[in-house]
């Protein structure tokens, strides 16, 4: 087929890997998703005591297929008064920008999607979209317990935003780049040569706001089941449901990368760097908020706040200036 | 313990009572006007209110209005009776607001109106009209000297003292607290 | 005018009383019946302005059984087994003050060894009731965890209690002088071996929960009740030692025999849900040092006394009132007999009931969340609510 | 003051660090749930189950009960029924309880009272044992049945005497 190749030949390089990049990506994020929904439900099981999901397949690693196929399988329905075009635009919203999140992140020397000089800006400028999504749920479904869900969700999400800019900001100020396989290469194998040697506070920061930022527990609180039954997405059953669970994870995934490139050496490792390094620096954050989330309670919407513009934007705003000044002088 | 209130600031029947037969140390039978005042003097006293409630007796609804003492031992309760026809109580929910809850409860068990409570609406029973559950038959009704080792609560000086032979029904009181 | 129409359609007469008319930018919200922080059917109609809550009225009798009715239509024992389901989570005490009311109406003598089953029974009834309130009062906050751990003890206890009462959760293990069954061999080494676990698992509850810094800005200041409020809406237990009071019906109306035992009445003057919280914690260890002497004073002789009221028994005209302390708070039963073989009229004083009533008071001005720590923190049960 | 603040602070955080520890140590911990199907629990030989009749000591198809009624009057929830027949038997010779059977009137009026049917609507029971308790022959007994499950309401509408006759021939 001559036409085919010529057409084909046609193409930029550029696209075929970006296009390429995104359906691997979306393999990725729906195996990750569901093998997440598995560790989760493990160490929750694990941490009281319980087995966790253990009737479907080995160590019940089928649950997780199983449950999303349920989910598929029930009927879309809509609330009464619900604005039907938001209400099932919201979970959408959610869900599809996550894969233009994973674009810049080198999973390994060269296995990454579109290798930008501002990597760290697409992800961050995307990552906003979410709130959109959780505002639309919560607005659109005609709900008192989405409407203030999704007002926690808004607040929470733009306060949160900027600590994090900030500690990302500078390990970009001590590597000089905002692209993320940059940043990558210039720290080690090990673990002393990593970016969170220098900058612990700013992983620290980097590390609650990104709890923060996926609504994940403590910080749950777009969603706080004892106050707002399920808050932004209340309504929600299905797919519906289905995709912000997706999106939550997805995006627990994002954060959890993005930290490993930044913070901890990203595919690099000892022995044989590659990208099994990147995945298990990325579980063991993982596994680690997961863990906060089975141990601790919620905090109050006030005191979220709080916490972020009393604590967390004077630390991330020192730490800044700190790296600043370092950098004018030692580099 | 069963001290008599000496300042009892309403006319009424102090009755001290034995607290390990039948724990309650002091009964006060009074009219039901009184009984806002009686409240205070008891919120005064720094009494805390254990509960509301209510008797269906051959001589009408009674309520009960139980108290207890953070500090000192004893049980007082206060007494009122309303007649049958007009079952109607001043509410003391002024004094004691833990008391909207009994008394709408007692209300919604026996039909005795507490005239003042803030919310007129049913507590525990379904917003219909259900005829209030623990009224008994009129053959069942005990009556108050049979049932109580006391003397009748037609003691009462307010309602011009009817020594309350088995039959009768002290409306009195009821006209006392429409005025 | 519009505005009443439409409230005519939406809500039911409940809603439609709460509301009164155009209040500007407030939301009316409809917290339960089904609701994962009201724990049962409690419902509470509340107006919100943002978060806070400007207006808050609890809708009760969605498990509303008419206790009380039973009561008369039953006979003094028949009405046993409604004793166990009042108050599921600390069933012993309200048997207990069932029976009590009876007895005393009656003068039925209870032999010595059944008072100290009574004793074991009913603080290990407060023990489990506080562990399922500290689990769930955490799942209200937010934590998943804890109730796990809670339930793991809790386990043991109904593990326990199953062994003399054949039951787990619904005990009607008290009878008119005496209790139903003695406890046997493998409940007293079990006994002995869950307070020895008990003792080493409380500080693991300290280190994971109670020293939390979450917790306690969860906790800390939330919902201050002063003496004056507990006086005039009754509250009591936890709610009222939270606030200072030393005030304990075991010891301020001594029954059974508590006045034997050497135990403290934890008080935290606060007032806030922590004090309240405290005090629940205090009280569990106060209850394993009551059953601790209690196993260690039990004499022999027999459970259910010989002279022990016989079904069909009248106990006489009369009237009793009988309080014990539950584990919400003063559980009383007025019990008025004719001298039939029914009760005349069995009035239950429900702890949570009073609790609950001073909910609309203290969640005036606070935030939505805090009012469900406020709700949790007066550890409501909600049968025991509606009767 | 400030100082103050920061020594809060890091308490704050070093007690989340202890919760962690907590969790995370559970985490490593056995399990302790009993998997029903697989496993089930023992602790049963005081479980108040239904109820159930205790046969005679010498016959174990026939309950101990003498239909005094005690349990069906006493059961606050009225889910106990007892149907007896009272039959004249001439000669003493156990006989299989037929229901409806009527025996002719015969003069030697030796009379017999016969429990034909126990039931117990046990959808009904609050479990309170009064009707074991105030047993005069212990004719009653608690079952150990814990696992009992069943598809309709009528599954849990009992004859106990049909069950006695079962487990008598086992």
């Amino acid at each position: 087929m001559p036409d085919m190749n010529a057409l084909l030949a046609g193409i930029p390089a550029e696209l075929t890997r970006l296009i390429l990049a995104l359906v691997a990506l979306m393999v990725f994020i729906g195996l990750n998703g569901l093998a997440l929904v598995w560790v989760e439900r493990k160490v929750a099981g694990h941490v009281q005591r319980r087995p966790g999901p253990y009737e479907v397949g080995p160590f019940g690693l089928i649950q997780p297929i199983v449950d999303a196929v349920k989910l598929v399988a029930k009927q879309l329905a809509t609330p009464a008064g619900a604005d039907k075009f938001l209400y099932w635009l919201a979970p959408l919203l959610s869900f599809l920008p996550i894969f233009l999140l994973f674009i810049p992140i080198p999973f390994s020397k060269n296995l990454v999607g579109l290798d930008t000089n501002l990597g760290i800006l697409l992800i961050l400028a995307f990552a906003g979209l979410n709130v959109l999504a959780l505002c639309l749920a919560g607005w659109g479904q005609n709900n008192k317990w989405g409407l203030l869900g999704a007002g926690r969700a808004v607040a929470q999400s733009v306060a949160y935003e900027i600590p994090l800019l900030l500690a990302v900001l500078a390990v970009s100020f001590q590597t000089g780049s905002l692209s993320l396989t940059e940043i990558t290469a210039k720290q080690g194998a090990w673990p002393w040569q990593w970016n969170i040697v220098v900058q612990p506070l700013a992983f620290f920061l980097y590390f609650i706001c990104a709890v923060a930022e996926t609504n994940r527990a403590p910080f749950d609180l777009p969603e706080a089941e004892s106050e707002l039954t399920a808050g932004f997405h209340t309504e929600y059953s299905g797919m519906g449901f289905g995709l912000f669970f997706l999106a939550e994870y997805a995006n627990m995934i994002v954060v959890c990368s993005v930290a490993t490139v930044l913070f901890l050496g990203g595919w690099q490792g000892p022995i044989e760097p590659g990208w099994w390094w990147f995945l298990i620096k990325m579980y063991a954050l993982l596994v680690v908020i997961i863990w906060f989330r089975w141990t601790y309670p919620r905090v109050r919407f006030d005191q979220l706040l709080n916490l972020n513009w009393k604590w967390l934007l004077p630390l991330s705003m020192v730490n800044l200036l700190a790296t600043a000044f370092a950098v004018k002088l030692f580099a | 313990m069963s001290a008599i209130f000496d300042d009892f600031p309403v006319p009424g029947k102090q009755v001290p009572g034995d607290f390990a037969k039948t724990g309650q140390s002091l009964s006060i039978f009074l009219a039901p006007a009184g009984i806002v005042a009686a409240a205070r003097y008891m919120k005064d006293r720094q009494y805390f209110i254990e509960d509301v409630t209510g008797l269906d007796l051959a001589e009408g609804f009674c309520a009960l209005y139980h108290f207890a003492h953070f500090e000192k031992p004893g049980r007082v309760t206060l007494r009122v009776l309303a007649s049958r026809e007009n079952p109607a109580i001043p509410s003391i929910t002024g004094v004691y607001q833990g008391a909207e809850w009994h008394e709408r409860e007692t209300r919604d068990f026996f039909g005795i109106i507490f005239e003042g409570n803030p919310n007129d609406g049913p507590l525990l029973l379904a917003d219909e009209d259900v005829a209030p559950p623990l009224l008994k038959d009129d053959a069942k009704r005990a009556v108050l000297q049979k049932a109580w080792p006391y003397e009748a609560m037609g003691v009462n000086p307010v309602p011009a003292a009817k020594p309350a032979p088995a039959a009768a029904k002290p409306a009195t009181p009821a006209t006392e607290v429409t005025k | 005018m519009s505005h009443c129409a439409a409230t005519e359609l939406t809500g039911d007469t409940y809603t439609r009383r709460f509301d009164k008319g155009p209040t500007g930018d407030t939301l009316i919200v409809n917290m339960g019946p089904q609701h994962p922080s009201t724990h049962g059917v409690l419902r509470v109609i509340i107006e919100l302005d943002g978060e806070y809550i400007l207006r808050a009225e609890p809708v009760l009798g969605y498990v509303h059984r008419m206790h009380e009715k039973m009561g008369e239509v039953k006979s003094f024992t028949q009405y046993l087994p409604n004793m166990g389901r009042v108050d599921y989570l600390h069933a012993m005490a309200w048997n207990w003050a069932y029976v009590g009311a009876v007895e005393k109406l009656g003068g039925v003598e209870v032999p010595e060894r059944a008072e100290y089953l009574r004793v074991i029974a009913t603080e290990l009834g407060r023990i489990s009731s506080h562990l399922v309130w500290w689990g769930a009062y955490l799942l209200d906050l937010g934590a998943f965890t804890p109730i796990m751990y809670a339930f793991d003890d809790r386990e043991i206890i109904l593990d326990l209690l199953q062994i003399i009462t054949g039951s787990r959760l619904t005990y009607c293990y008290f009878r008119f002088g005496g209790v139903i069954a003695d406890v046997t061999p493998a409940f007293v080494s079990g006994l002995t071996e869950f307070l020895a676990r008990f003792k080493s698992r409380l500080p693991m509850y300290k280190d994971l929960v109670t020293d939390n810094a979450i917790l306690r800005k969860r906790c800390e200041e939330i919902g201050v009740i002063d003496v004056d409020m507990a006086r005039r809406y009754g509250a009591t237990g936890p709610v009222l030692r939270g606030s200072g009071v030393a005030y304990d019906t075991r010891r301020a109306e001594p029954y059974g025999i508590y006045d034997r035992f050497d135990f403290e009445i934890p008080v935290f003057p606060e007032g806030d849900a922590m004090a309240r919280y405290m005090v629940r914690m205090r009280e569990m260890e106060e209850s394993v040092k009551i059953i601790e002497q209690a196993l260690a004073q039990m004499p022999g002789g027999e459970h259910l006394s010989a002279k022990a009221p016989k079904p069909a028994w009248k106990p006489g005209v009369g009237e009793a009132y009988f309080a014990v302390e539950g584990a919400r708070g003063k559980i009383g039963v007025y019990v008025v007999s004719d001298g039939t073989k029914n009760p005349y009229r069995v009035k239950l004083r429900a702890p949570s009931y009073c609790n609950l009533s001073l909910f609309p008071e203290l969640a005036q001005g606070v935030i939505l969340a805090d009012a469900v720590s406020i709700m949790g923190s007066l550890d409501l049960v909600i049968p025991e609510i509606d009767r | 003051m400030i100082s103050q603040t920061f020594k809060e602070a890091v308490t704050a955080v070093w007690s989340m660090v202890v919760g962690l520890k907590v969790t995370g140590k559970n985490f490593l911990l056995p399990q302790i749930t009993v998997h029903y199907p697989r496993q089930v629990v023992t602790n049963l030989d005081t479980y108040r189950g239904h109820i159930e009749l205790v046969a005679k000591d010498e016959n174990p198809f026939a309950a101990r009960c003498i239909m005094c009624g005690q349990c069906e009057n006493n059961c606050p929830s009225g889910c106990i029924t007892i149907e007896s027949v009272t039959r004249e038997i001439p000669v003493e010779t156990p006989k299989e309880p037929a229901p409806g059977e009527e025996a002719k009137p015969a003069p030697k009026p030796k009379k017999v009272k016969e429990l034909t049917q126990f039931l117990l609507d046990y959808n009904l029971c609050s479990l309170c044992g009064l009707c074991v308790q105030h047993c005069p022959v212990d004719s009653l007994r608690f079952s150990r049945d814990v696992y009992l499950a069943g598809y309709s309401r009528g599954e849990f509408e009992f004859e106990l005497l049909e069950m006695l006759k079962k487990r008598g021939k086992k």
